[in-house]
């Protein structure tokens, strides 16, 4: 039992976020993979690689996509279970049903596709914006022990600061709609985001240095050919979670006078005291968010990334 | 080489070498002719890696001087190639100089056959095996216009028969293409295989304790007599003929 | 600033759905704030009428999710008009923000509900209960004091608890709180899903009570009087139109509010005494009593002399109701 | 309102690390240090714990200290500035005056005090909650493949869920005060500790449970003996992260009814129009935050969870 | 150690193993007398691992018949040890069994003390060197009520005179405490300064292609003769006397 599940996790790396839908989670917040114990370093090309596709083929794709379609359905049962027998009155938990028609209304009247397209835009120019401050920020910060030691107090407390709390100042500086909403999501990603990055500089071997400098490379080249490649698979994985705190305060964000966006739906099925509208918002947000999560995952396998996660 | 004999690639004088208090290295001499492959040992933490730093000019000597006539790489302990980077891109960056595009292109496909990887020109360091990367690491260095190869235990970290073929590949591979070598390691039998002269360190503040010539041809059996007597000196100025643990 | 490629394609937000298009005589444009609570039923109308009737002005209803958001987006200017609870527009003069009251939105329309099985009958039953209102700073709290001073009950007698109005009626269902205080259509809810029961009726205990208002940045009166007048017959209008139209008002303000429009029809029709949208002057004595209240309750620290923070001059002589058509 | 006892329990960990502030913040998200050139594997002992010492005060705390206060005396400094100017009005932005004249009455009126041990519970108790639950959750999942494939989309579907959208749900079930704001707190923070927990258990090296099966561990055994304290260090790491977010959540937590509580503050505050107290109690709550993150990292130090730092 | 001759410790009858169609190992027949020190070689992938796993009963054989005669430890390459313990407590696990708690803390300190690592008690791993950690290791498959041990390449990750003095180490420490002992290397050098049976190993689906007894005493000198001429002899079985780097 012990062997297989050895053999088992010795294989998974590979496999695990090749076909099935949700696995990169294992990369979440963890780059390397374990050790195992054949040494394969001496292992001939041919035998590496036809391990590989071995390994990637032990499971079917199928297995992988059953087991948490059934643990989805039976939780979807027991939601219909629960409200056939009434064990909550409907306007504590509302039914299925109510929910599948609100979708269904909210499909057919376009506004669903249009609060998904709101929000995903607003997600997106803020949390492109916290990328591209926030990488080169956590770049530089990461290359330099002093600046390092002199801001990372202030980026952690801002850290701690909760969108709901900024919300005035959004409005202020930055006045209703898309623009404040895209304040607070960059406001709650930069900051974990900058300082992920900079402890993700902090690791990296020191021996690239010593070699782009054997090889002359400019202080430039330096920072564009080593030290950013150098942390790209943790560049990933950090945009990884800071895109899921940027998807979370989308409800937040679209407090600030949006007229559209899931998150605005949230609130205004709130006010509309329509629970079932709300819920079915919350699915979409849900959905929403893990398919992205997944986009990610598909940069961890490009081939110059797909080294971080590898060995 | 005979005619190259007087070309000194490298000179150290009288050099010493203090870490803020921590006396490590101690009036060294050491010349190195061009095509000579000089192999450094000595116990661990006697300064080895920083003799190396210094004679590629990464650090300052605390007193003496060190004088460096031509391209200086490296090749390190642990894996120095660019992980993101494919075989051929690695090995490109020996000759990041060369702006002919067509040029470069030659040598490296050369490079490759030099070093038996065709077709894993494609492939990233982490699809191949340590022999491999090693070797890869070798044409890396050697690539374009480089004169002196600094080794610092390039192949400790790979297992023994692995490490026993590299052997022959470097020989071969300096057969095809002469470098100056500084070859650093902790394997006795590695140094007796290849040195052309072995200098041996003493413990911290290390001094050269031993200059020992070989002279035989390479490669070398490692069970062949000149290996073996090498290999007998150098342990017995180590004092690892009948070594006991209490120093580990 | 948005990419907005579904515009051309796909059928647009309910709200402009049932627009017959912007009114081509408009010339002029104003921003309107408000809450998705009947109390504010009339910025829809009007919002509705601006651009289905001739007006000069097309006004646009900004909904917000709660009070503090509009403080902060009429302080940044983003709107310079909108409805709000009367003592926080007090609250915001008080602290130098510009404002003025230029009319009312409503008459009544909040209601004491508790739970219907409980067997609370009056003000005195509900010593030791735990009551939530929306907000410090609303009428409802005012009111509810001075309803407890008459019962002769002590601040310490009632636990007060803010909540969000939404959350209201969930409270009450699950027993967290043993009733409210709140504007429509937040107690309808209770009544229709046979939780809550109106324990009174907010003209009940104030005849002619008053819970938001128009408020006006001065910049704007000061800068476009036209538009606000505009804007306070246009709202004068719809309260007539909705008053006499009440399900039909309902039924326009639903996709607005996104409410259930039986929810909203019930909130309108069942009982006249619930909600009126006629009477809207602001008078000073109305709101010296509100003053009076809130000063007794320590959250306002200082008199704004009222003909400050009241501008009556825009409110139309006779009020005709608009002239709406809601196709069926 | 809490008993006085308790209160002052749970405050003297705080008194003992507001005096150190900020180190270690290194180690965020960054379990190893890099590996350096010099190889010192066969160094003895002696060199090692020398070499350890010397770089452990190699540099002085106080310079560690002073950068960072200058950091923040600048932004105090910028701001004083802003407010002097009038760039902004200051309904938009309040001066520190004011700031610091609503600190010094909130703190006379033991209200910031109070709001503090009452936002400290809440989110002291849902997040030992998420941990108690959470932990054994995540080693479980994180030893069976299975599992971990069949549950892994649920977990990352509901981390995507604001705790805003679930306020209905909070109120329905847990009524309002402090439990909703427990639930809340415990929504946002579990589901981000079981995948960041099940994701460290799958990478530890299988030669640990090789060895534990040599020396016949029982399975309960090698649960509690190998696996808890192999992830233990990345344990400590993904508690510090969802705590940060149970911090971060404590606004919106404390929207449901509470009556007291940071987040409340912040709320009273935005309704009473006093952008000052607010800035005020986002200053608490920022720095609060930092220190108890700082907390978290004195677990680093512990001697058998140190190793997972080290090497 | 003659008065224990005839106790078999392992036996392999005609033992095959495949994994999943890869074929492995090929009808291998073994036997390791009681206090007996085999030493397995053989190149990589070989199935050396498999074959250690045969014997430690963690994997079950295809085919053939595996019988075992004693309590099994083994040490494996890398690090073994738990770095969440202290050295004393890593060496506690080998003496689970023991419920003496004075005994057992007696034992303790013999075993530090055989291992030199007096005053080391209360460090981690990771506050140790290496040379050190695979020490630890030692004592804590020799505690207790351990005969057999299995030794999966220990000393590889460690440098070249480390690994010399570990060689040593292992020698006086089973002089002291005679185990019987399954030892896999790639370092031919190694397997012949210590093995009392060399098995070599032929490439996969392996056999053994030669068993070499080696009778001097030990401890070994790596150039003594008896080591050269096993050394030659097993280079020769493995073809590495002349290798080429083609196929690493
Ligand atoms: N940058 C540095 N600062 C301070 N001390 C250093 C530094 N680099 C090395 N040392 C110390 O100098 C001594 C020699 O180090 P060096 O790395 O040169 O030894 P080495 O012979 O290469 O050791 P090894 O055999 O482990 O590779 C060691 O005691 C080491 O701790
Ligand atoms: N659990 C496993 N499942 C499938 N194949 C395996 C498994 N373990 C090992 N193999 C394969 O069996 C062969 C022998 O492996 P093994 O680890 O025994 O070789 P080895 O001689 O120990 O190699 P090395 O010298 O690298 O340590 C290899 O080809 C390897 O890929
Ligand atoms: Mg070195
Ligand atoms: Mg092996």
């Amino acid at each position: 039992m012990l062997a297989k599940s050895a053999m088992e996790r010795r294989l998974r790396p590979v496999k695990e976020y090749l076909f099935s839908p949700f696995r990169g989670i294992r990369l979440f917040l963890s780059t390397k993979s374990q050790s195992d114990l054949s040494n394969s370093d001496t292992a001939s090309v041919r035998e590496i690689s036809k391990e590989k596709v071995t390994s990637r083929h032990s499971r079917s794709n199928r297995s992988r996509l059953v087991l948490p379609i059934i643990v989805l359905l039976s939780l979807v049962i027991l939601w219909s279970l629960i409200s056939f027998f009434n064990l909550f009155p409907s306007y504590a938990l509302p039914t299925p049903l109510a929910v599948l028609k609100s979708f269904k209304e909210e499909l057919i009247s376009g506004r669903l596709f249009n609060d998904m397209i709101a929000s995903l835009w607003r997600v997106a120019v803020g949390f492109v914006l916290s990328a591209l401050l926030g990488i080169p920020l956590g770049l530089w910060l990461g290359q330099h022990l002093r600046a390092r030691e002199a801001f990372t107090p202030m980026l952690n407390f801002f850290r701690f600061l909760s969108p709901l709390a900024w919300i005035p100042f959004a409005i202020l500086w930055f006045h209703i709609g898309d623009k404040p909403a895209i304040f607070l999501i960059f406001m709650a990603s930069f900051f974990p985001l900058v300082i992920a990055i900079m402890s993700a500089v902090a690791t990296i071997p020191a021996i690239y240095f010593r070699v782009a400098y054997d090889f002359k490379y400019s202080s430039w080249e330096t920072i564009t050919r080593v030290t950013f490649p150098a942390v790209l698979p943790q560049i990933i994985t950090s945009l990884r979670v800071s895109y899921g705190i940027a998807w979370v305060v989308i409800v937040a964000a679209e407090m600030v006078g949006c007229q559209d966006g899931l998150g605005y739906g949230i609130w205004e099925a709130r006010n509309g005291l329509r629970l079932d509208a709300a819920v079915c918002y919350m699915i979409v947000i849900g959905l929403l968010g893990m398919g992205i999560d997944r986009l990610f995952m598909q940069f961890t396998k490009m081939p110059n990334i797909r080294w971080g996660y590898e060995r | 080489m005979s005619d190259e004999n007087e070309i000194w690639r490298l000179t150290l004088e009288n050099v010493s070498h203090d870490y803020s208090g921590l006396a490590v290295l101690r009036n060294l001499n050491l010349r190195v002719k061009a095509g000579e492959m000089v192999v450094i040992v000595g116990p661990s933490g006697c300064g080895k890696t920083t003799l190396l730093n210094l004679l590629s000019g990464y650090i300052k000597p605390s007193s003496g001087s060190v004088e460096i006539d031509g391209v200086i790489r490296t090749v390190y302990q642990q894996d120095g190639l660019f992980p993101w980077l494919t075989v051929e891109q690695n090995i490109a960056m020996g000759l990041r100089n060369l702006d002919d595009k067509q040029k470069r292109e030659r040598e490296i496909k050369d490079l490759v056959e030099l070093i038996h990887l065709e077709g894993f020109e494609h492939h990233y360091p982490h699809q191949l095996s340590g022999g491999m990367r090693q070797r890869v690491e070798l044409a890396r260095v050697i690539a374009g216009d480089s004169d002196i190869l600094l080794m610092d235990e390039p192949f400790s970290a790979l297992d023994y028969q692995t490490r026993l073929r590299m052997r022959y590949e470097l020989v071969r591979i300096l057969k095809k293409r002469p470098r100056t070598v500084v070859f650093v390691t902790h394997d006795i039998e590695e140094a007796a295989q290849l040195a052309d002269k072995v200098i041996v360190l003493s413990t911290r503040p290390a001094h050269i304790s031993r200059k020992l010539n070989i002279n035989t041809d390479r490669p070398r059996n490692p069970t062949s007599d000149s290996v073996i007597a090498a290999t007998r000196e150098i342990l017995d100025v180590l004092g690892l003929e009948t070594p006991t643990g209490k120093d580990i | 600033l948005r990419f907005k490629p579904w515009n051309k394609t796909a059928p647009l937000n309910v709200r402009d759905v049932v627009h017959d298009g912007p009114n081509t005589l408009a010339t002029r444009e104003l921003t309107v704030g408000y809450l998705p609570v009947t109390c504010h039923l009339t910025c829809p109308v009007t919002d509705f009428a601006s651009k289905t009737t001739k007006s000069n002005t097309n006004f646009n209803s900004r909904v917000f999710t709660d009070f503090p958001t509009v403080v902060s987006a009429l302080e940044a200017k983003q709107v310079q008009a909108t409805f709000m609870i009367v003592p926080l527009a007090m609250k915001l003069r008080e602290q130098g923000v510009p404002v003025k009251i230029c009319y009312l939105g409503h008459r009544d329309g909040s209601e004491i509900i508790v739970a219907k099985k409980s067997n609370i009958r009056s003000m005195g039953d509900l010593k030791g209960k735990t009551v939530a209102i929306p907000s410090l700073f609303s009428n409802q709290n005012f009111v509810f004091h001075k309803l407890m001073a008459d019962y002769g009950l002590k601040e310490e007698d009632i636990r007060f608890v803010v909540l969000p109005p939404p959350d209201m009626p969930t409270s009450l269902a699950s027993g967290a709180i043993d009733g409210y205080f709140v504007g429509e259509p937040f107690c309808a809810k209770a009544e229709l899903d046979g939780y809550g029961r109106v324990l009174y009726y907010a003209r009940d205990i104030w005849p002619n009570f008053i819970s938001c208002a128009l408020v006006v940045h001065e910049d704007l009166i000061n800068d476009k009087p036209d538009v606000v007048r505009d804007l306070v017959r246009g709202i004068a209008q719809s309260g007539a139109w909705a008053e006499k139209n009440r399900s039909e008002a309902a039924n326009l303000v639903a996709p607005y509010f996104r409410q259930d429009q039986k929810v909203l029809e019930y909130v309108l029709t069942s009982e006249p005494r619930r909600v009126s949208y006629v009477q809207l002057t602001p008078s000073e004595q109305d709101f010296k009593l509100i003053q009076d209240m809130g000063i007794g309750l320590g959250l306002l620290k200082k008199r704004v002399p009222l003909n400050e923070l009241i501008d009556d001059r825009f409110i139309p002589q006779d009020i005709e109701p608009a002239n709406i058509q809601v196709k069926r």
